[in-house]
């Protein structure tokens, strides 16, 4: 007689075989994704620059030229076009960029007002006007922050003569932690990372059990003498082992060519993706026996992703979020792995911080692999 | 009547990437003729069944049906034709209703027309009393009846089926039958194909198809006329034991088991039905009835067959 | 074209998506939900992040500080510490996400021009939260120190205007005055959820295919063009009612702004809707198996309109050589004309060149998915084999006389 | 000793009774067959026997273990195979076998002999590397048989396990059963083919989940159905149908059931040479005439009329 290790591996040997047999489904899956990640990683990482400035510098100054070259000369604005009136201004940020008129569509423009050079050189006070193109609000605010500090920088250099060294320790100190140069794609990647696992794994589980289905081998096999749980976890850990290994190169591709940095234990994060991966393999096989035939279950896999995705903190921190959003994020699995993934790799954080999110994950994981058998045996009565 | 010919098949071939599903054939189907294409899964049937009902274009040869010629007009052909194809075609969330109405739609079967039309369907196929059931709910044998009816909405001259009874149990193939026996007796032309050699039997005249080839067409006495030899039952009271035997004697081709019956397939029935008693007298079994048997159309195939292969021993193939 | 047929298929195709709850939902609520999940993942705004203090001060001055940070709405006040060291443990929870750290001599000025400044630690993990919090703190901070500073300086007898900016810079925004970016996000994805609909028609079509329902049309009189607009035509109609709910969705949920002519805008949906169909069955004429479409329509839906049609990465920033590429993506015309027309009340008259290529793309898919539409049948390769006549001639060497005889 | 023993046995899905209250016996090393339309509860009775379902009631022994009872140790000595083919299609022949071997409890060594051994009886020589899904309706057939009868399973249960198989292959596959036979398997078939049916050495009817007949293909038609089909073949069999109809409405035959079959016209009939004179003298064209025994389907079909109309 043989030990029910073995019949489960026996099992998960013969999902192996199906995998290998897919020609569609996992190279779509892995390349896919991987794809995605590389597209993310791009877009995340494109500095917002070269946005179109627009000047109506009604003053002419020396000056007034001196503030229009600092602006031109930061990585974020581009002078693109010096219109005579604000009512000319204002109608090119009605253009709309095509591939005919690119760079139609101005951003920001800058108003110098006349009498700006001698208001500035007499110690009074001047005002310039921003105009900013609302449609792009994510450029604007940008070229906003870029163009304050810049006319603040030029105006202490013009009347006081001061380079922003030598009054920097007047304004409020800041350190940031973790992510020093703000780079967007160094939260972005182990999200998309997660995200690619997720879907991966729940998507080759989801279609474990609605495959045997669909094909009538389901009952061929209920009538085999398998235990139940031998059957579940047979099932489960296939996707697991692909989960796994797609998992260690989306790591891999992380850290050594996106660069983003693995500060933490590497270990503690190897041990941890195993717990996680249960958890997420016990709700794809329950989707599985949900759905009647695979792409149902492939469907279903979408909408709980998406759902999944609004408690995840995979594009905004939890913390941030309506405090009814953060409870029930906390019943969900890639919550927890998110906040331990991107813990481990930017934060450095060790057991003694993260205890309590692995002590989530096992907890959820057991109950949704509990349920999970407790649902197969009742199908099977 | 000016031409007789409803359906001229001319060494029609049609192959797929490297393989040939149906090898240059030549039929002719007369009009009112209840016309069976009978051969194994693979053959070809359903292949040559397509390219009859234009929706498949022949590699070689030409198809033309009521001198329309199937691929140049075969929008033409499409209207004049009910097509059945294998497996269910209908829409299993419409109800019986709406399945019948959007095929009379797609058909221009209209208004007065329709109202007049649809009685007389519900009527032919028992169907009035689930007309607001939903098509997937219906058992095997009405989905097929369903499928006939929408079939034959428009009345056409020409109905084409590919395999209609497969997976329908006796009854409800009994009843499907009567139906196309109904629309032959009214005079439509009906091709239908079949893996069923007992279906076969209902037919005017039946194709032999195998590995794409007509083996025989002909009436189903005909064919069956063609085997030489004979079948003889036996019933004894120990057949498990005495069939390796009997396949042993000369002259003895096939044996097929039918419970407490063997049908024995011999060469020539004398001589043998004597060697067989020997046997049994030999063997000490005295409780046995041996009768003559009618040959089986399956019989027949699987002797054509053999023949077309040059598997048989020697002495039945001279 | 044939309009009867048109119209029985359509009603047909409608009993279908009324009939069948997943690709009903699909077409009405799927729409609205995924743009709940979008919008809600795009365009949160941060509220009350928590901020941790380190008062080295304990004054009225740092007491002021912190209440002010506590009364903005972005941020509040989560835990005092003694020194920066001891933030480190709940920075890395996640406890806190930032921490403000005052000096002793907070709000003391001297004439020499020693000011005393915060130092902010901020947890930069995830750049945009970040960004707000630190911008709202730094704001506070730096306003109180000019306060204190101005108070300081009245107290010495000196104008407080000594401390004003050298330039005084006056802003001004237009079309989305206060910068929230789901109002120029929500004209663009409202396009995209119209990639729904089209999903469900890829999929009803395979359907069919699958079923072999698809083989009953092709062998009935049903003209190709009539077969393929009839079923698309309740996509299109459920795709309206898509647009009509997300467009008052977005007037009553999220206050986007409309400047421009509501029937422009239809016409532009309904043109994109008509593309976005198109595409469908050009992708449904090619694959005829359900799971096959889902990926394939993926990636031509998906993927393409997310990166690359300027909806929220500005398609200026992309190699002129994928602006190229693009013109062929319905979604990137869309999403200029909507933005346009949404936010900035622009005519479809100046935005031609787009609209006119929406347009030839709306009515040209579709063309060239009926042009390359034939009414047969495509005989799918696995069946290849049964005609294999080598393996069935072995089949029958084997068979029945020949084993029966042992 | 008896391979099988129904006892009353009963399944109701809610206020639906698929099985009610059938009683029935397979003796060891027969070839038993089970019969009924779609629906009849055919295979909602092998589900109970094989453990999957449970009886609302009534008893049943299946290789003498009480089915309510019966656990891992019965479903080593039972094999199965179900009515849709139910092998990994994506496998080939030989993984599919290693599969089944090892859910079975077989040892390396003993799959590798018994997986060459299967091979050789079901014919599936040469092709163990095809994939299951390339593989034609009667040998996809015979790898599920082989499957099944890989543990060297006492009583094998097929249900329908010839649906869509053609001629030819099912007369090679019922070789394959009576092979298995003769070594004291018992094999327990379901179908609806009636011609396959007259293959059987024992046969229940089920209809509507109760049973209607019992016994040796021959005897249940002999005592079902004692009268004769008189088949004419005749040179237009639309005109003479419409003739012999008239003259059985007319009362001058006496025939049970009048129908095209070809180019010939049945007559159900007592009596074939009494019908043939009356049909003679009434100048119906007869070319040939044969009268001919009703086959197992004729009597199931009579039979399930009979239960129908009471």
């Amino acid at each position: 007689m043989k030990s029910t290790i073995n019949r489960t591996l026996d099992i998960a040997w013969k999902e192996l075989l199906h995998m290998r047999k897919d020609r569609v489904l996992l190279p779509f899956l892995v390349i896919g994704f991987l794809l995605e990640l590389t597209f993310v990683a791009w877009a995340t990482s494109q500095p917002i620059d070269n946005l179109n400035m627009a000047v109506v510098d009604l003053d002419q100054s020396e000056q007034s030229a001196a503030l229009v070259a600092a602006l031109d000369a930061t990585d974020t604005l581009t002078l693109r076009h010096e219109v005579a009136d604000e009512a000319t201004a204002i109608e090119a940020m009605d253009q709309v960029n095509t591939v005919l008129t690119p760079h139609a569509n101005t951003i920001l423009t800058l108003v110098i007002p006349a009498g700006f050079g001698d208001t500035l050189t007499s110690g009074g006070q001047p005002d310039v006007r921003i105009i900013l193109n609302g449609a792009e609000s994510v450029s604007a605010r940008e070229a906003r922050r870029v163009a304050e500090q810049t006319i603040l920088e030029q105006g202490m250099r013009v009347r006081f003569n001061m380079e922003p060294a030598d009054y920097e320790d007047q304004l409020p100190q800041v350190t940031v932690k973790y992510n020093e140069d703000l780079e967007r794609s160094w939260y972005t990647l182990p999200g998309e990372a997660a995200l690619i696992f997720y879907m991966v794994t729940m998507a080759l589980a989801a279609l474990a059990i609605s495959r045997e289905r669909e094909w009538g081998t389901y009952e061929q096999l209920r009538v085999m003498p398998f235990r139940s749980v031998e059957v579940i976890l047979g099932k489960a850990l296939s996707p697991m082992l692909v989960g796994y290994v797609l998992f260690l190169s989306v790591l891999a591709l992380m850290t050594l060519v996106f660069g983003v940095p693995l500060r933490g234990s590497l270990p503690l994060l190897l041990i941890v993706a195993v717990l996680y991966l249960l958890a997420e393999m016990g709700k794809g096989v329950l989707l599985s026996m949900m759905a009647r035939t695979q792409l149902q279950a492939v469907l279903l896999v979408f909408v709980l992703v998406m759902v999944d995705l609004i408690f995840s903190g995979y594009a905004v921190a939890v913390e941030t979020l309506p405090q009814l959003v953060q409870t029930i994020a906390n019943f969900i699995p890639i919550r927890h792995w998110l906040v331990i993934l991107r813990g481990v790799m930017l934060k450095n954080a060790g057991l003694d911080v993260l205890w309590p999110h692995i002590v989530a994950l096992i907890a959820i994981g057991a109950v949704i692999i509990i349920f999970t058998a407790w649902q197969y045996r009742r199908n099977a009565s | 009547m000016a031409n007789d010919t409803m359906i001229d098949i001319q060494s029609v071939s049609r192959s797929f990437r490297q393989t040939l599903a149906v090898d240059s054939i030549t039929l002719s189907i007369r009009r009112g003729e209840l016309f069976g294409i009978v051969g194994p899964d693979g053959a070809g049937k359903s292949t040559l069944l397509r390219m009859m009902a234009a929706i498949l274009n022949p590699t070689g040869g030409t198809i033309a049906i009521a001198g329309h010629d199937s691929v140049k007009d075969a929008e033409d052909i499409k209207s004049i034709m009910g097509y059945m194809p294998q497996g269910f075609g209908l829409y299993t969330d419409l109800s019986v209703q709406e399945n019948l109405r959007f095929t009379a739609d797609v058909y221009g079967v209209t208004g007065a027309q329709l109202e007049k039309r649809l009685p007389v369907l519900y009527e032919f196929t028992d169907l009035a009393s689930f007309k607001d059931y939903q098509a997937g709910k219906l058992s095997g044998g009405m989905k097929k009846k369903l499928a006939l009816a929408c079939a034959i909405i428009h009345e056409p001259p020409l109905l084409l089926l590919d395999e209609p009874t497969t997976g329908v149990d006796p009854v409800a193939r009994r009843g499907f039958w009567d139906l196309l026996s109904g629309l032959h007796a009214q005079g439509t032309t009906t091709v239908v194909s079949t893996p069923y050699m007992d279906e076969a039997e209902r037919c005017n005249r039946v194709a032999l198809l195998y590995n794409g080839r007509v083996l025989a067409c002909d009436s189903p006495s005909a064919i069956k006329a063609r085997v030489p030899g004979a079948v003889l039952a036996l019933t004894s009271s120990d057949n498990r034991r005495l069939a390796p035997l009997l396949l042993g004697l000369s002259g003895v081709i096939d044996i097929q088991t039918y419970g407490n019956l063997l049908n024995i397939i011999v060469t020539d029935r004398d001589t043998v039905r004597s060697r067989i008693l020997d046997l049994l007298d030999s063997e000490q079994i005295d409780d046995y009835t041996l009768e003559d048997a009618p040959m089986r159309m399956e019989e027949a195939f699987i002797y054509l067959v053999n023949h077309a292969e040059g598997a048989l021993p020697e002495e039945v193939a001279s | 074209m044939n309009l009867r047929h048109m119209f029985a298929l359509a009603r047909k195709e409608f009993y279908h998506i009324v009939r069948d709850p997943g690709t009903f939902l699909l077409v009405t609520v799927g729409p609205v939900f995924l743009m709940i999940v979008f919008t809600y993942m795009l365009t949160s705004e941060v509220k009350n992040a928590p901020v941790g203090v380190i008062d080295h001060a304990h004054n009225d001055a740092s007491a002021e500080l912190i209440d002010r940070i506590e009364a903005d709405p972005v941020t509040r006040i989560a835990a005092y510490y003694e020194s920066v060291d001891a933030t480190d443990l709940d920075f890395q929870r996640g406890d806190i996400v930032a921490a403000v750290e005052i000096p002793e001599n907070y709000g003391q000025f001297s004439l020499l021009g020693d000011v005393p400044t915060v130092h902010m630690i901020v947890d930069g993990m995830e750049p945009t939260s970040a960004e707000q919090v630190l911008e709202t703190v730094y704001t506070i901070a730096d306003e109180h120190t000019r306060d204190l500073a101005g108070d300081a300086l009245s107290g010495f007898g000196l104008d407080s205007s000594l401390l004003d900016l050298p330039i005084n810079v006056e802003t001004e925004t237009l079309f989305n005055p206060d910068l929230r970016s789901i109002v120029d996000f929500y004209p663009g994805l409202m396009g995209m959820m119209l990639t729904l609909p089209a999903l469900a028609l890829a999929l009803s079509l395979a359907k069919e295919a699958e079923n072999g329902t698809l083989e009953q049309l092709v062998a009935s009189p049903v003209d190709k063009r009539a077969l393929l607009a009839g079923k698309m035509l309740p996509y299109l109609v459920f795709g309206m009612i898509d647009v009509v709910i997300l467009f008052i969705m977005g007037q009553v949920a999220y206050s986007v702004p409309f400047r421009g002519s509501l029937l422009e805008y239809m016409l532009v949906a309904l043109l994109f809707n008509m593309a976005n169909l198109g595409l469908a069955l050009l992708i449904a004429v090619f694959v005829r198996s359900q799971q096959v479409a889902i990926i394939v329509a993926f990636l031509v839906f998906f993927v393409p309109p997310f990166f690359l049609s300027g909806m929220f990465f500005p398609a200026d920033a992309m190699p002129f050589i994928v602006q190229l590429e693009m013109v062929e993506f319905p979604s990137m015309h869309y999403v200029s004309l909507a933005k346009a027309i949404f936010l900035q009340g622009t005519s479809i008259r100046d935005l031609l060149f787009n609209f006119v290529i929406l347009a030839i793309l709306g009515i040209e898919l579709f063309e060239i998915a009926a042009f390359i539409f034939r009414k047969k049948i495509i005989v799918t390769v696995p069946w290849r084999k049964w005609f294999n006549r080598d393996e069935k001639r072995q089949s029958l060497t084997q068979q029945p006389i020949a084993q029966s005889r042992g | 000793m008896l391979a099988t023993s129904v006892n009353h046995l009963t399944r109701r899905f809610g206020s639906f009774t698929a099985v009610n209250g059938i009683s029935f016996e397979v003796p060891e090393g027969q070839v038993f067959g089970f019969l009924g339309p779609n629906g009849s509860g055919k295979t909602t009775t092998i589900r109970m026997l094989l453990g999957l379902l449970q009886p609302s009631d009534g008893t049943a022994t299946v290789l003498g273990q009480d089915i309510s009872r019966a656990g891992n140790e019965l479903r080593e000595q039972l094999g199965y195979m179900s009515q849709k083919f139910s092998l990994y299609r994506d496998l080939t022949v030989v993984e599919n076998l290693r599969f089944f071997g090892k859910g079975y409890g077989l040892s390396n060594a003993t799959l590798r002999q018994r997986i060459e051994e299967v091979i050789g009886i079901t014919g599936l020589q040469g092709q163990e590397n095809t994939p299951t899904k390339n593989l034609s309706g009667g040998w996809a057939q015979r790898l599920a048989l082989s499957a099944a009868i890989l543990h060297k399973p006492q009583l094998i249960f097929l249900d329908e396990p010839t649906a869509g198989v053609d001629p030819i292959q099912r007369r090679a596959f019922w070789g394959l059963l009576y092979d298995l036979a003769r070594t004291d398997v018992t094999i327990f078939v379901t179908t609806h083919y009636m011609d396959e049916a007259e293959h059987c050495e024992n046969l229940a009817f089920i209809y509507f989940g109760d049973i209607i007949a019992r016994g040796a293909p021959h005897d249940i038609v002999e005592s079902t159905l004692p009268e004769h089909v008189l088949a004419i073949e005749t040179r237009d069999p639309v005109q003479t149908l419409h003739a012999i109809r008239n003259l059985k409405q007319g009362g001058v035959l006496d025939a049970d059931g009048v129908s095209l079959f070809g180019a010939e016209v049945h007559v159900n009939i007592q009596d074939p040479d009494l019908a043939k004179s009356v049909l003679a003298q009434n100048g119906i064209d007869m070319q040939r005439t044969y009268a001919a025994r009703p086959s197992l389907e004729d009597a199931f079909i009579a039979l399930v009329d009979r239960v129908d109309t009471k």
